[in-house]
């Protein structure tokens, strides 16, 4: 029995296939290391000088040798390439159908909010077998939400909305580490994931549902902002929030723009006049927190998306 | 020990004059090379920011004064001639035409400096368009902002590539000029003219080159986003 | 190649005078173009202006004309390096947004889950 | 005390070491032979500082809690390493301590092109040393060697400000040793040597010189636009004020990727030199040796990016900096194949300097091969900023660069001092190394895997093990690093005279006298063969 592990937990859809990925490469860098070590072994007992003033033969090189060893690594690189990529990019798009959570770094701490209203600090609760998307942002520096048993990494950056998603298929504890240097407490930034049985999980949501979702708190907090003198409905200083998300529309510069998560944020901590509309819009930076842009955000959503008529796929 | 026309002149290390002339000129341009990629860092900062926010760097461009800008322009331009015109009075080993167009380079060279420093920096900051200092747009300014609609954050941004990318030109001027000065003490004492000119030329090399920035510069800052 | 007489390469004080004009003449078209609009080409044609300067002062001013091989390869490549930096560059800022994300108002679009 | 040895030549009696003396004739030298042991003695310097923190460093990680120091001085620890090592030991090491010492020589040149720039680079360096450890002593700094917007420019408290200085000054440094080097090997070859005639130390020193040249501007000015940003709080890199924290790390990793290959190239170099002496071959594929440094030069310049696959750069960047990064595993590859084809019915003797080459050989095989697990997209979204990434690049600079330098110190040692070191200790200081290195390396591939985040001060306890097991590692490789330091300030006085040609190896540098007199050559070499002619004149080897 080893006194350390030798391979990290596996707990995700992702972290099957990844394996698969690292037991090739390793298997490649073993297979020439090997090569390589044994070539050295070999030509050093076998070639070894015999006397002083040896003088072997001399070769210049060989060409097909050459293209031999310059070809086939290439070969391989190019299959790395695919592979890895194409995991990649699979990685880096949610399914359409996961449950959303939302994230919010600061030194040196986790902040969790489910839509339902729970909240939670260095400590995720989730689901087995449910694809979850986190959308992460930071109130100050750059952070890493990283889960090694998921085999998932993503950076957490300030001033701009970072996804990342992954969908458990054991449930236990598992590390959550802060990967990005932060500062001071960078290596107190930990936390856990917990991932409970589906049933299980619905009741720990009704157990803590003294909080209130976070679409409710944000509507809540568009009132006391008074979004709504200008935003209830669409009047001659802004339009209406009903149905935005998910359209394109126009900005005063001729630009347009998707309404989407970070263009939601944008308008609110930065608003650029949309055409039709005066300049009138004050910034509303430093006067609400990234989390509760984050319940801002969710109500807007709460409002409903484009017509259907938007929609192409069936 | 190799023969040279003037062997006092030669290095040791060098075989002659012309090995000598060479290696001076062809190093000089790989500084040069180096000097694109260290103002290369700020052209592409400029770049990006400039298309994330194209309105606020076109406000941030009319709240500068072109008639600056284009006399700059000249100024060095003449200043280029001259120093060119210096160089081949050193090459055809005449004293007192290499002298005299050093100096003018020199003139040149300095009125750029002190009008940047003196008149438009400090009517900056007079009008509060320092960020860091003190930025604080007010009248006219602000207006232009407002025009363009553009947040005041990323017309500092502007204003801070404009104060970073000039000042370290400006401060390529003084150390040109340092150095044309060194030139016209060594000029006076008789050097440069019996075939040495490669420190002139070296120092003709940099003095364009700074040249070139600013022709980069004056679009870039003062006339982008347009007049009209 | 470099010259090897002992004076160098000297140009006639004509190329300088005629550099000079030209470079004068493109400073007061560059301004005078800004004040015309012309939408996204203001800046094409800035650029353009500013390179055709610095062309001509790098060739004749400097002497880069005269100088041929080595002295070309330095300064292409150091340009060379220096739009390597600006297009990946702005290449990632702008195409960060292209990523196929599906966005909340799609999940009744879309019920399969990717995997 | 010399020893018995009959037939080996005396010292010859003017050389560049004994024609003045004082204190003047060394630090206002020009000579590119005193230059290169001024700057021998000031990494000896920073190494054995930046060894000190890696030490302590290595103490503190064996007990989850932190042995040792506060997470806050940890920081500082590996922030001081990092940056030691990097801009005060290892960029310098083999350009101005070998190259300095060996590229005139081997190109047949009475010293560099430009002798008073190279006695001011090693002023800036000094300079940049100074300032840096000024910053280290007022407070220190903890923003990692990266230096990452915001938190360097905002929310740190410790001296950026100098240490950024520090960065700047000692980046002209740089400059100006690669400046003079690529214009020396241009204009300053003798008679007779072509570019097909050089050896291939001056072929990775020429390529190193160009990423010299084109990479460290790029960090002076982000070291430029750091300091303004802490000094006037501007907004180029804060979000709070509309900059991008992403365009640092562009132009961080502009310079940054670059600069592993400043640090890796000379050694590759010096690996080039040792296999074909002591093989007496010509490297094999000596073109493809040469062109593959070239290559790797350019090509390095474009990868940048796989340092940044989840930081939040474009998937669409992410897919090209990738590929491109595949495409610099090749030409390291074919240098790897070629060295080891080279001993290929050879003549190996295993004298030290061969024994570092073959371990760099080996090592720099699997830090290459793991690089290429951080290239794949989706293997870097575990793995970044994990121990294997720590383990990876130690693999190249540790078990590459710095085996490359101790090889190239022990081969060219007898000719920058006229001595030879003991060479049973330099033989078992070598195994030691390789030893100590795997031991402390290997173990955190593992830690990486099992998802261990770098630049942790406390970390989980199931850790600990493989973190022990590391930190013992780390001893071992400590007492190798001692060994040479105190043979070879003994082989200064009491080795034994080595002659012109202790090796029996081909190249100019082995032609003159040892030490050298002040101008290299008492006249100037006109070279007619090409490189590693070992076959040409049987007779070449003097004993």
């Amino acid at each position: 029995m080893l006194i350390f592990p030798l391979k990290p937990q596996q707990a995700s859809t992702f972290s099957v296939a990844w394996d698969h990925l690292f037991y090739f490469l390793t298997a490649i860098t073993v297979f020439f290391s090997a090569l390589i070590f044994a070539a050295i072994f070999i030509f050093a007992i076998k070639y070894r000088r015999r006397s002083k003033d040896e003088i072997p033969r001399q070769i210049e090189g060989n060409l097909k040798l050459e293209l031999i060893w310059t070809i086939i690594p290439a070969l391989l690189c190019v299959v790395m390439f695919v592979w890895a990529s194409r995991l990649f990019i699979e990685n880096s798009i949610p399914p359409a159908a996961s449950t959303e959570v939302f994230v919010v770094a600061k030194q040196w701490m986790w902040k969790v909010q489910h839509p339902e209203g729970p909240r939670e600090i260095n400590d995720l609760h989730v689901p087995v077998g449910v694809p979850i998307k986190l959308t992460m942002t930071s109130e100050d520096v750059i952070h890493d939400f990283a889960v090694p048993a998921f085999r998932i990494k993503r950076d957490v950056v300030p001033g701009m909305y970072s996804t990342e998603w992954f969908e458990a298929t054991s449930t236990g504890r598992f590390h959550l580490f802060c990967d990005q240097y932060c500062g001071m407490g960078h290596s107190h930034m930990v936390g856990w994931i917990d991932v409970m049985p589906q049933d299980e999980y619905a009741r720990w949501l009704t157990s803590q549902m003294q909080a209130e979702p976070m679409a409710a708190a944000g509507q809540k907090l568009f009132n006391q902002l008074g979004c709504d003198s200008c935003h209830a409905q669409t009047g001659p200083k802004g339009p209406s929030l009903r149905g935005i998300v998910g359209q394109t529309i126009r900005m005063q510069n001729g630009q347009t723009r998707l309404v989407d998560d970070a263009f939601l944020r944008e308008a609110i901590i930065d608003p650029q006049p949309i055409a039709g509309y005066p300049n009138v819009m004050p910034t509303f930076q430093g006067q609400v927190s990234e989390d509760q842009i984050l319940q801002l955000i969710a109500y807007i959503k709460s409002l409903g998306g484009p017509p259907e008529r938007k929609g192409t796929k069936p | 020990m190799p023969e040279g026309p003037a062997p006092a002149l030669v290095a040791e290390q060098f075989d002659d004059i012309i090995q000598q002339r060479d290696a001076a000129s062809f190093g000089m341009w790989i500084f040069l090379a180096t000097e694109i990629l260290f103002f290369g860092g700020l052209f592409a900062s400029y770049a990006l920011y400039r298309s994330l926010y194209p309105a606020a760097f076109a406000a941030g461009s009319h709240l500068l004064k072109v008639a600056y800008g284009a006399s700059y322009t000249v100024m060095l331009i003449c200043s280029s001639l001259t120093m060119a015109m210096a160089v081949r009075s050193a090459q055809l080993g005449r004293r007192k035409p290499l002298i005299g167009f050093l100096v003018l380079t020199l003139l040149l060279g300095a009125a750029f400096v002190i009008i940047k420093l003196r008149w438009e920096w400090y009517g900056d900051y007079l009008e509060h368009l320092v960020p860091g200092v003190s930025f604080a747009p007010q009248g006219e300014a602000l207006e232009v902002i407002r025009r363009f609609g553009a947040p005041l954050s990323h017309v500092a941004l502007f204003m801070i590539f404009y104060f970073v990318m000039t000042g370290i030109h400006a401060l390529h001027m003084v150390v040109g000029v340092g150095l044309l000065t060194f030139l016209i003490i060594m000029a006076y004492r008789g050097r440069f003219v019996s075939g040495d000119f490669n420190t002139v030329e070296m120092v003709g090399l940099y003095w364009h080159f700074v040249d070139i920035v600013w022709i980069f510069l004056f679009p870039l800052l003062y006339l982008i986003g347009g007049r009209y | 190649m470099p010259d090897h007489s002992l004076t160098g390469h000297v140009v006639p004080s004509r190329v300088y005078i005629l550099t000079f004009v030209a470079l004068i003449v493109l400073t007061v078209l560059t301004t005078g173009v800004a004040y015309i609009d012309l939408g996204y080409f203001n800046t094409v044609v800035a650029l353009v202006i500013a390179v055709s300067k610095a062309t001509c002062v790098v060739l004749f001013f400097m002497g880069l004309k005269y100088h041929k091989g080595l002295t070309r390869i330095v300064i292409i490549a150091a340009l060379l390096w220096l739009s390597f930096l600006i297009v990946l560059t702005l290449a990632d800022m702008h195409s960060r947004d292209w990523a196929p994300l599906p966005q909340p108002w799609q999940k009744a679009a879309l019920s399969e889950p990717h995997r | 005390m010399s020893t018995a040895t009959v037939e080996v030549p005396a010292l010859p009696e003017v050389h560049y070491l004994n024609v003045n003396y004082g204190w003047r004739s060394w630090l206002f030298t020009t000579d590119h032979k005193r230059i290169a042991w001024l700057y021998l003695v000031s990494i000896t310097f920073f190494f054995v500082v930046g060894g000190v923190a890696a030490t302590l460093m290595r103490l503190n990680l064996i007990e989850p809690q932190g042995s040792l120091v506060e997470p806050a001085t940890y920081n500082k620890l590996f922030t001081v390493h990092g940056l030691i090592m990097i801009f005060f030991f290892l960029a310098p090491a083999v350009p101005t301590v070998l190259g300095n010492f060996a590229i005139p020589i081997v190109i047949g040149a009475r010293d560099v092109a430009f002798p008073k720039l190279n006695l001011l680079s090693w002023y800036l360096f000094i300079a940049g040393g100074g300032v840096f450890l000024y910053a280290v002593i007022s407070g220190g700094v903890d923003t990692g060697w990266t230096f990452y917007t915001p938190l360097s420019t905002t929310y740190v408290n410790t001296n950026v400000l100098s240490a950024a200085m520090g960065i700047f000054i000692s980046g002209f440094s740089s400059i100006l040793t690669g400046l003079n080097f690529a214009v020396t090997i241009h204009k300053m070859r003798a008679p007779g040597m072509t570019w097909f005639r050089l050896p291939l130390f001056i072929w990775s020193m020429y390529a190193a010189s160009l990423i010299f040249i084109l990479a460290m501007p790029v960090i002076a000015i982000t070291m430029v636009l750091i300091m303004l940003e802490r000094i006037f709080h501007v907004g180029i890199f804060d979000p709070a004020l509309g900059g991008d924290p992403i365009l640092f790390q562009h132009l961080f990793w502009f310079f940054g990727h670059p600069e592993v290959y400043i640090l890796i190239l000379p050694s590759m170099g010096v690996i080039s030199e040792l296999v074909a002496a002591f093989s007496r071959r010509r490297v094999f594929g000596y073109s493809f040796v040469a062109f593959s440094s070239v290559a790797i030069a350019v090509i390095s310049f474009l990868v940048w990016g796989h340092h940044m696959f989840v930081s939040g750069q474009s998937i669409y960047a992410g897919l090209v900096f990738s590929a491109l990064s595949f495409a610099v595993a090749i030409p390291s590859a074919v240098k790897v194949f070629n060295w080891t084809a080279t001993m290929y019915q050879g003549s190996v003797s295993y004298d030290a300097p061969m024994l570092y080459a073959l371990g760099f050989i080996g090592l720099f095989t699997i830090g290459g091969l793991t690089g290429l697990f951080l290239a794949s997209m989706a293997a870097d979204i575990h793995l970044h900023d994990t121990y294997f990434v720590i383990a990876h690049f130690h693999y190249i600079m540790v078990g590459g660069a710095v085996m490359g330098y101790l090889g190239g110190l022990h081969y060219w040692w007898p000719k920058m001092t006229g001595r030879l070191y003991p060479e049973t200790w330099a033989r078992l200081s070598a195994l030691i190394i390789f030893v100590g290195f795997n031991l402390t390396f290997g173990p955190q591939f593992i830690l990486g895997y099992l998802g261990m985040p770098r630049r942790y001060a406390v970390y989980p306890p199931e850790f600990q093990a493989l973190n022990v097991l590391s930190s013992a590692g780390a001893s071992i490789l400590a007492v190798g690093y001692v060994i040479p330091l105190i043979y070879m300030i003994w082989s200064l006085r009491y080795g034994p005279i080595a002659g012109p040609n202790p090796w029996g190896a081909k190249g100019l540098e082995w032609e003159t006298s040892s030490p050298p007199p002040t101008h290299n050559f008492h006249e100037t070499p006109i070279v007619t063969e090409e490189a590693y002619a070992y076959g040409a004149r049987q007779e070449a080897h003097v004993a």
